[in-house]
């Protein structure tokens, strides 16, 4: 079983041109820093992403659509990019925006083996166009298929060699979810400790659901809204 | 006189009950944590991973990792608790959160909101707005009670495109607090000062006045 | 907000005859030993209980079960009790019985605010019987509801004020389903820690789902199978 | 010579592959954890919540907290994970678990599977084997070639009610190992010195037979 790769570049090398890749991340916390560097330095274009957010002009998702890596986004909120909407306007790249809830809902149906999922989120507005509608008790519901990524990247905290991962406070968001529901789900931590050094009760994604994992370095973690209050 | 943002939020607060959890939208939204009644235990939910969400972070102690659903930094609380974005929106789904408070640009006289989309407009997506006004069992609109060119944003009908139907049950703006009930805005505050005229002329929608409508006290 | 409970005859005292009850568990292993005996001595009738297991003749569910406080049982496996077999057999007990799996998700299902949701367990056998089939990707998958229930007794190891959970080991199974799942749970907890004492990462349950909590007593944690090696 | 249960289970452990995730139903599979070649790394999944299931703990060192879906006490082993029902039943449909090794009372040669009731006699429920069975890629059944009675259990189809339709790959017997396509059981060893004529005679259900057939080795 050999999980472990040194760098960002071997785990992601075999990343074909035309992939369904998601990033986890909530805005620029708890972003795949270095395997979207991996994927810039690859040049791997015509991707499909799916992540909540598409970055900032000069950082996460936005350094891909800078090098115009990416064909399609499918996201639940894309503001705060300049060159993203330069190239939505010029039809340069396609975007779905889907609610939030149910990007993250597909993406557990996927890593729950459930082919659709059944929310109200959408029922009665545009995003409901063409789907299909079903009441239940009362109430109606849009019926919403799992998503089917070929690569999963996932930041986590902490992450033992098996693929064990453990999260840090909201840098969690999507991304044990992704890991779940991905094809081939490549996790990026800052500490790689050896196997039996993680709880296995603080475990948040078991080790079965991640293919390959290495060390991240140089972690940016840039902050998008500072805000603070004086002491 | 027209409330300003601050009483707006202030008079949001007093639909607060002790044990509630809220989710608490960008904007005006965000000013109602400061006026939780000293004693009543409010938790706040941010709808990106956590329970619990406390205020920001003092100068030099800001933490990447921990961030609200408007990326802002902020601090947790004693008893917060962190979970990914499927149980976050779960437990909206569920009906958990008690409470909502999210901005709008219209709301009609049925509970219709848009809020997310102008069209011609670069649009930049709904984020949690429709999971959260499609499962909330109590939503509250903070809003202007006209936009900028003084057009009414209490309607018969949306012109936006919907974020949810149905499903607003309350709304304070500047000048009055009015519930959806039966089709119609139900005047039941006015802001101190504000006559009843003024609500009645700035509100397009199908507006219901029963008997003397109290002002609020600040 | 008011949890806290001393004991379980209190936060169990309002619960009414005729009661939809899930008890959290797999084998005796997990089980809310406290609740259940308050439920024996208060003699709560008429439950429809919704157990992995329904115990063992003097432990478990099986106390409810002698003394006749169960109308019906929804398991997945009910071996290991001949009380409860000569109540099926004789017709004085109600049992439906779903895959494992199917009631793990029928749990989440409730919690996550899914009305139904769909899988592959049971397709093509007696337990599709009635039940919509729906094809996707070529697969056959049947159409499940979620539960809805008026109480959840569910067991963890530690928990705070403000109804935090953490689980231990394999005695978090369907625990942390049910606390989602049921419109009031109550929880007890071998340690009740003041608010601040857990780390928001290591929850398992978060309090939004907990009503009720309190600190339980005398656990016997009787072992099922008693399996060990030499040393 | 028909093979016991423990060549059985060695037999299936050739099966394994470094890496795999393996579920191990009662009986017979448990036992082929005692077979799994050195230095090959499989982990165990025990669906009540546990990848990285280890072996029964030392005297007095058992734990009430700690068991296997057979309600056995067990250990946890370096890499361990601990999980909930649901997201251990999810890893199982999302075929994450790379092999489901189970015992059965009839096969059918489609692949169907029973191993639940029988009717007449009390039933204890079918735990979670309809869920393993509708989701593993990979599913070896370990079992008797025929019954008490002497009667075959591998049938052109099942007569009990079914666990589930068309999902076990392979079957090891104490007399053959066999793979289930295209309506047949494919005969692929023999165990040492039992004939194919015996094989033949003990399999209901149709057998295709090509060439040789190689014996085991143990």
């Amino acid at each position: 079983m050999k999980k472990i790769f040194d760098n960002a570049e071997q785990a992601l090398a075999d990343i074909p041109d035309g992939s369904t890749i998601m990033l986890g991340g909530f805005g620029l916390c708890g972003i795949p820093e270095n395997g979207i560097a991996a994927l810039v330095k690859k040049g791997t274009k015509e991707l499909t992403c799916i992540s909540n957010n598409a970055g900032v002009d000069d950082f996460g998702i936005g350094l891909l659509l800078k090098q115009h890596q990416v064909k399609k986004m499918i996201s639940s909120y894309v503001g705060e990019n300049a060159e993203f909407e330069r190239q939505l306007l010029s039809g340069e790249l396609e975007v779905e925006l889907i609610p939030q809830g149910t990007l993250a809902t597909r993406c557990m149906a996927a890593g729950y083996g459930m082919p659709a999922i059944f929310t109200p989120a959408g029922v009665g507005t545009e995003v409901a166009e063409g789907k299909e509608v079903r009441n239940f008790n009362g109430k109606d519901y849009l019926l919403e298929y799992a998503f089917d990524a070929d690569f999963a990247l996932v930041k986590a905290w902490k992450g033992d060699t098996q693929g064990n991962l453990i999260f840090k406070d909201t840098a969690r968001n999507f991304n044990p979810l992704m890991a779940m529901a991905a094809k081939i789900t490549i996790a990026e931590v800052e500490e790689l400790v050896p196997v039996g050094e993680l709880d296995p009760n603080q475990v948040h994604t078991a080790g079965v659901y991640v293919q390959r994992i290495f060390e991240g370095k140089n972690y940016e973690k840039r902050i998008e809204q500072l805000t603070v209050r004086k002491k | 006189m027209a409330l300003d943002k601050f009483q707006i939020a202030q008079r949001i607060a007093r639909e607060l009950q002790d044990g509630f959890y809220v989710n608490l939208g960008i904007g005006i939204p965000t000013l109602v944590a400061n006026y939780i009644p000293e004693g009543m235990e409010v938790v706040l939910q941010s709808e990106n991973g956590l329970l619990g969400m406390g205020p920001f972070p003092e100068e030099g102690k800001e933490d990447a990792d921990l961030i609200n659903a408007g990326k802002q930094t902020i601090t947790t609380l004693p008893g917060s608790a962190f979970f990914d974005s499927a149980m976050s929106f779960g437990m909206i789904r569920s009906g958990k959160i008690n409470l909502t408070v999210l901005g709008a640009m219209e709301v009609s006289q049925d509970g219709d909101i848009a809020n997310w989309k102008i069209p011609g407009k670069m649009v930049k997506g709904m984020g949690g707005a429709m999971d959260l006004v499609a499962s909330a069992k109590n939503i509250i609109v903070a809003m202007m009670h006209t936009n900028p060119k003084g057009e009414s944003k209490l309607l018969p009908e949306c012109s936006l495109p919907l974020t949810g139907k149905r499903c607003v049950k309350k709304i304070v703006t500047e000048l009055a607090v009015l519930e959806i009930k039966d089709g119609a805005f139900h005047l039941l505050e006015r802001a101190p000062g504000v006559s009843v005229e003024e609500i009645k002329e700035k509100t397009a929608g199908k507006l219901t006045v029963e008997g003397q409508i109290p002002e609020m006290i600040f």
